[in-house]
C-alpha cells in the first residue's frame, strides 16, 4: 500500500508545474482579472470549511466552521462575480 | 457515494484547470471564469454530500451570509477601486485559512496533521491581517506611506522567534491551547508588523504575495484534512501569485527582497540636476497640434485611474480617429496599481483589447508618432531609466514616449511620480505640459473639437 | 480512507493536462528528437518490469519479466543515446 | 524503505517534467534530454530497490543484453534512418508493455486489474507488430506502399469482434489461458492489418499515434500496479504522441482518419492538365545566376534526405554568403518524412538553428528572394495547395518559392512526390529544373564556385 501522503505529494508537485505552465500563459491584459479570479479560487478552504461547519461535534468547531464558511463564501461569490465583471467589459474592436 | 464525492473532485479539478486556460485569452476569458466558478460550486456540493456533516444550518446560515455580502460588494464596487476590492476579498479568504485550520484541530491529532494545521493558522493568519492592512493603505483609510520606526527590525525578529517558538511548543503540546493562542495573536500581529513598512504604491506585489500565500494555505489545509482538491486548487493560487508577483518586480526592476524590506516610496524625492525648461501649452493649442496628428499614441498612467478619465479618454480617442489619426494605446506593465490596472479600466470605457497595445510592440512605432499624450502616467514614461545610470530605477524597461515627434503630458503639477524621483521627459525639447486634473484637461480638448 | 484509484486518476488527469501544456511549446525545429526522446521515456515498462522479473514465485512470470527487460531497457538506452546525439548536432550561431 | 521508494518516484516524475521542459528550446534540449534520462535512472533504481525483488540475475541479464543493444543500435544508426530507428524502438517498448500486462497476471487478480491488464497487451501487441511494419516499410524491407484487398474490412471487423470478445472472455475467465493467448494472437495480427493499409510515407504519423499508444499502455500497466512514475510518464508520452500527430494531419491539411483508412500514396498519379513548358538548365548556367543573387532561399525536402546531400547544402550555403548573399533555409513542417526531420539532417552538416526558418517565416520574406533553390522537395513547395481547388492537397499550407524572382528545383526525373501529384511548379515561367541526383548537382554547383 502506498501512503496517502506519497499521493498528496505528487498531485502537489504536478499542480505545483501546471499552475506555471498556466498562468505564464496568460497575457498582460488579463492580469488584473487573473488576480481577483485566483482570489477567487483560493476560496477553495470552503470545500475545508464545510465539513467542520457540520460536524455538530464540538461547539467550537462548529461555531470557528460557520464563521469560516461565510468568510470563504464572501471570498469565493465575490470574487468570481467582480471578476465577471471586468472580463464582460474588455471586447474586441466592433463586437 | 464516498467514490462519487472523490470523483467529483477529479471533474472539479479539471474544470479549475480548463478555466485557468481559457483565462489565457481575452477572448475566451469570461467562460474561463465561468468554468472555475462550475468548479467551485461542484466542490461545494461534493463537500456537502460528506457522509460526516450531520448539521446543515450553520452552513448554511455562512453561505447565505457570505454569498449576500459578497455580491454585494462585487456588484457595488467601483473600477477604480478594484486592487482594495482584491485585498478585501483576501484577507477574508486567509481568515477563513486560520479558522480552517483551528477547527480542524481534534485531541489526539498526529504530528503530521499538526504541523500542517498550524501552517494553516499561520498563513491565514499572515494573509488576513496583512491583506486588511493593505486593504487600508490602498483605500487611504489609513496613511498611505511607509511606516518605519526605529528598532522596527529587533521588534520583527523577536515575533518571528515567538511564532517559532509556540508552533514548536504547539506541535508537542496540542492540548495546551496557550500555544495555539500564542501562535494566532503572533501571526495577525506580524502580519500586521510585515505590511507597514511597505509604501503604499507597493501593495499590489503585496497582495498579490499574500494570495499566493493563502494558496499555500489552502494546499497546507489539503494535507491535514487529506483532500486533493484543496491541494490542487491551492497550488493553482499558489503559482499564479508567484507568477504575477515576480512579473512586477522584473517591470520596476526591483527584486522581491527590495520591495519587502526597502521602505521605498517612503517619500524623500531625489535631488537630480536635470537641464532644460518646462514649456506648459494651453489646451487650446494643445488642439491645434493634435488636429494636425495622423498618429497619436495615449499612454495612461496612475493618474487617469486618479482622475476617472478613462470615459473622456475613450471620447478622445474616437474623435481624433474621426479626424483621420490612427490612434493607439500603449499600456505599461505596471501602470497604475496593479498589473493589467489601465486594462481594466479603458476595457470599462469600451476601449477594444485589441487596440491596447503591450510596451514592446509601442515602442518600436514610437518614431512614426506624431503626438505621444501622457495621461497621469510618470514613472513609466521617465526616460531616466534609460538614460542615467545613477536613477534608482535605471533599467526598468519604460515606454520611450520621449522619441515621439511630440509629447504631451497631463499631470497636475510638477510633483513626482510613485518612485519618488525628478522625470527629465519633462524639461525635453518636444514635451509640453498641460496642467490640471487629467479629466478636466482632455474635456476641454474635447470641447475644441466639437 | 481515499481509494486509490481516486488518486491514481487524479494524477493521470494532472498528467494528461501537463503534457499538452509542456508538448505544445516544443518548436518544429526540435520534433524529431521529441519524437524520439518521448519514445525513450515510454520505457517506463521497464520500471514495471524489474519488479515482475525479480519475484522468483512464478516461472512464466520472471521469464516474461526478464524478456520485457531486456526490451524496454533497448527502447531506454537506445532512445536516449540517440536523441542526445541529435541534440548535440543542434548549435546556435557562432558556438 | 518503501517510502524511499515512493518519494524517489516523485522525483522522477518532476524530473521527466522538467526535463521535458527543457526539451522546449534548442539552446537547453540537450540537458532536457539528460535530465530526463536522469529521471528514468532513478526510477528505475527505485523500482530495484523494491523489497519483493528476490532474484537478481534475470533483472540484470535483461538490463545487460539491452543496454547493449540499444546503445550499439544507437551509435550506429545514420541520421538519415532516424524514422526507423524510432519505429523500432517504439515496437520493442510495445512488446515489453505486452509482457508485463501478461506477467502481471497472477491467479484471483479484481476484475479492475484483470481489465488494465489485457488493455496493456492489447495495446502493446498492436504497438509491436504495427511499429515492426513501420520499420519495415520506411527501411524498404517490406515494400512501402499501401496493401489493399478486398474484404479487408470484414477482415479487420472480424479481428476487432475477435478481440473484444476474447478481453470480455478473459476478464469473466482468468483462469483459461486460452482467451489471454487468443487476445495476444489477435493484437498481433490486429498491428499488423491496420499498417499494411498505409503508404509509406505516412508511416510518421503512425509512429507517432503507436507511440501516445505506447504511453497509454504505460498508464494501463501503471493501474494495474498501482505505481505513479507509470502514470505520470505514460501521459506524458500519450500526449507527445496525439499533439506530434495532430501536427502532422494539419501540416498535410487531411485528417487522421484519412491517414488511417485512405490507403493514400498507394501509386495512382493524378491526371490534372498543367499548362507551360519544362525548361531544364544546366549546372553552369546556374552557377552564373547564383553568382549574381544577393539573397537566396534554401527549401530542402525528402530528396535531400534520400541523397543524403545535407553536407553539400551545407558546404553550397556557406559559399554563397561568402559570396556576399544572403541565404536562409525554408523548413516546411512536415518536409521530409518526420516532423522536424529536416532540422536534425542540416543540424548534422551544422547548420545553425537560428538559419532555418520556418514556413510562416520564410513565406513574407519570398519577394525579395532572388533565388530559391528547392532541394529534393515536391509536395511541400506545389503550389496546386494555393491555386488549384480539386487537387487532394488544396488547403495545405505550402511555402511559396514560386513567389520568388528565379526557382532552382533540383531533382532526378519529373516523378510525383509522396502525394502523388503533379506540381505546376515545374512549368512556371521563373522556374528552371536541374536534373540529376541532389548530392551530384550540388556537387558540380560548388566546383563551379571555386
Ligand atoms: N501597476 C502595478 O502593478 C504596480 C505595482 C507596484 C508598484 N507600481 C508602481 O507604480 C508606478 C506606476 O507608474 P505610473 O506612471 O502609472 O504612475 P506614477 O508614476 O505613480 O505617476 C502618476 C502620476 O499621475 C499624476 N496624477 C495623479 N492624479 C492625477 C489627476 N487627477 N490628473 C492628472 N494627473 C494625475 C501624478 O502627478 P500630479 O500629482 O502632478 O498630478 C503622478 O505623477 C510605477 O512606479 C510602478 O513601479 C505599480
Ligand atoms: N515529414 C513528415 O512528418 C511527414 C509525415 C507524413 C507524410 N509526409 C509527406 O511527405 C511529403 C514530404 O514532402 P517533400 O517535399 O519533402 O518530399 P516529396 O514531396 O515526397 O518529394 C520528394 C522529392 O525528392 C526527389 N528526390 C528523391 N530522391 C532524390 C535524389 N537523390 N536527388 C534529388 N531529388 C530526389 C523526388 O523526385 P525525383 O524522384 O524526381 O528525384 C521527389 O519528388 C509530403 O507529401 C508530406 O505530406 C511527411
Amino acid at each position: 500500500m502506498i501512503p496517502a501522503e506519497v499521493f498528496l505529494t505528487f498531485i502537489l508537485m504536478l499542480s505545483i508545474f501546471l499552475g506555471f505552465e498556466l498562468i505564464n500563459k496568460v497575457p498582460a491584459t488579463l492580469h488584473t482579472p487573473l488576480m481577483s479570479g485566483a482570489n477567487a479560487i483560493s476560496g477553495i478552504t470552503l470545500v475545508g470549511a464545510i465539513s467542520l461547519a457540520g460536524t455538530g461535534a464540538q461547539d467550537l468547531a462548529n461555531w470557528l466552521g460557520a464563521a469560516a464558511v461565510a468568510l470563504a463564501t464572501i471570498n469565493v461569490v465575490g470574487g468570481y462575480m467582480v471578476t465577471d465583471r471586468m472580463l464582460a467589459m474588455f471586447k474586441k474592436k466592433g463586437s | 457515494m464516498e467514490h462519487v464525492i472523490q470523483y467529483s473532485y477529479v471533474v472539479a479539478a479539471a474544470l479549475f484547470i480548463y478555466g485557468l486556460k481559457q483565462l489565457g485569452s481575452p477572448a475566451t476569458a469570461r467562460r474561463g471564469n465561468m468554468i472555475s466558478a462550475v468548479a467551485m460550486l461542484i466542490a461545494v456540493v461534493a463537500a456537502l454530500l460528506d457522509q460526516g456533516i450531520v448539521e446543515y444550518q450553520w452552513i448554511a446560515l455562512g453561505v447565505v451570509a457570505g454569498a449576500v455580502i459578497g455580491g454585494a460588494a462585487a456588484r457595488m464596487v467601483q473600477m477604480t477601486a478594484m486592487p482594495e476590492m482584491v485585498a478585501l476579498f483576501n484577507g477574508f479568504g486567509g481568515l477563513a485559512s486560520l479558522l480552517v485550520g483551528w477547527a480542524a484541530l481534534v485531541p489526539g491529532a498526529e504530528t503530521f496533521t499538526l504541523v500542517t494545521i498550524i501552517l494553516s493558522i499561520l498563513i491565514g493568519g499572515v494573509t488576513f491581517t496583512g491583506s486588511m492592512i493593505a486593504y487600508g493603505k490602498l483605500s487611504e483609510r489609513i496613511g498611505s506611506g511607509a511606516v518605519l520606526f526605529s528598532g522596527q527590525q529587533i521588534v520583527n525578529s523577536l515575533i518571528v522567534l515567538g511564532i517559532l517558538a509556540g508552533s514548536v511548543m504547539f506541535c508537542l503540546q496540542p492540548d495546551n491551547h496557550l500555544w495555539l493562542y500564542l501562535v494566532v495573536a503572533l501571526s495577525l500581529v506580524f502580519g500586521i508588523m510585515a505590511v507597514i513598512p511597505i509604501g503604499g504604491a507597493d501593495m499590489p506585489v503585496v497582495i498579490s504575495l499574500l494570495n499566493s500565500y493563502s494558496g499555500l494555505a489552502a494546499c497546507a489545509a489539503g494535507f491535514a484534512v487529506n483532500n486533493n482538491i484543496l491541494i490542487v486548487a491551492g497550488a493553482l493560487v499558489g503559482a499564479s501569485g508567484i507568477i504575477l508577483t515576480q512579473i512586477m518586480c522584473k517591470a520596476m526592476n526591483r527584486s522581491l527582497a527590495n520591495v519587502l524590506f526597502s521602505g521605498f516610496g517612503s517619500g524623500k524625492v531625489e535631488a537630480t540636476v536635470v537641464e532644460g525648461e518646462i514649456k506648459p501649452i494651453s489646451a487650446e493649442d494643445a488642439y491645434y497640434i493634435l488636429e494636425a496628428a495622423s498618429n497619436v499614441a495615449i499612454i495612461p498612467g496612475y493618474g487617469m485611474a486618479v482622475a476617472q478619465a478613462q470615459h473622456v479618454v475613450k471620447e478622445l480617442a474616437e474623435l481624433l480617429e474621426k479626424n483621420g489619426a490612427e490612434v493607439n494605446f500603449g499600456i505599461h506593465p505596471v501602470a497604475g496599481r496593479m498589473p493589467g490596472h489601465m486594462n481594466v479600466l479603458l476595457a470599462e470605457a469600451d476601449v477594444p483589447y485589441d487596440q491596447l497595445l503591450e510596451m514592446d510592440d509601442i515602442n518600436p512605432r514610437m518614431e512614426n508618432v506624431d503626438v505621444a499624450i501622457v495621461i497621469g502616467a510618470n514613472d513609466v514614461v521617465n526616460p531616466a531609466a534609460r538614460e542615467i545610470e545613477s536613477s534608482p530605477i535605471y533599467g526598468m524597461p519604460v515606454i520611450n514616449v520621449d522619441k515621439a515627434r511630440t509629447v504631451f503630458v497631463l499631470k497636475r503639477s510638477m510633483a513626482s511620480g510613485f518612485a519618488g524621483i525628478e522625470n527629465p521627459l519633462f524639461y525635453k525639447d518636444n514635451t509640453r505640459m498641460l496642467f490640471g486634473d487629467a479629466k478636466e484637461s482632455i474635456g476641454t480638448l474635447i470641447r475644441e473639437f466639437s
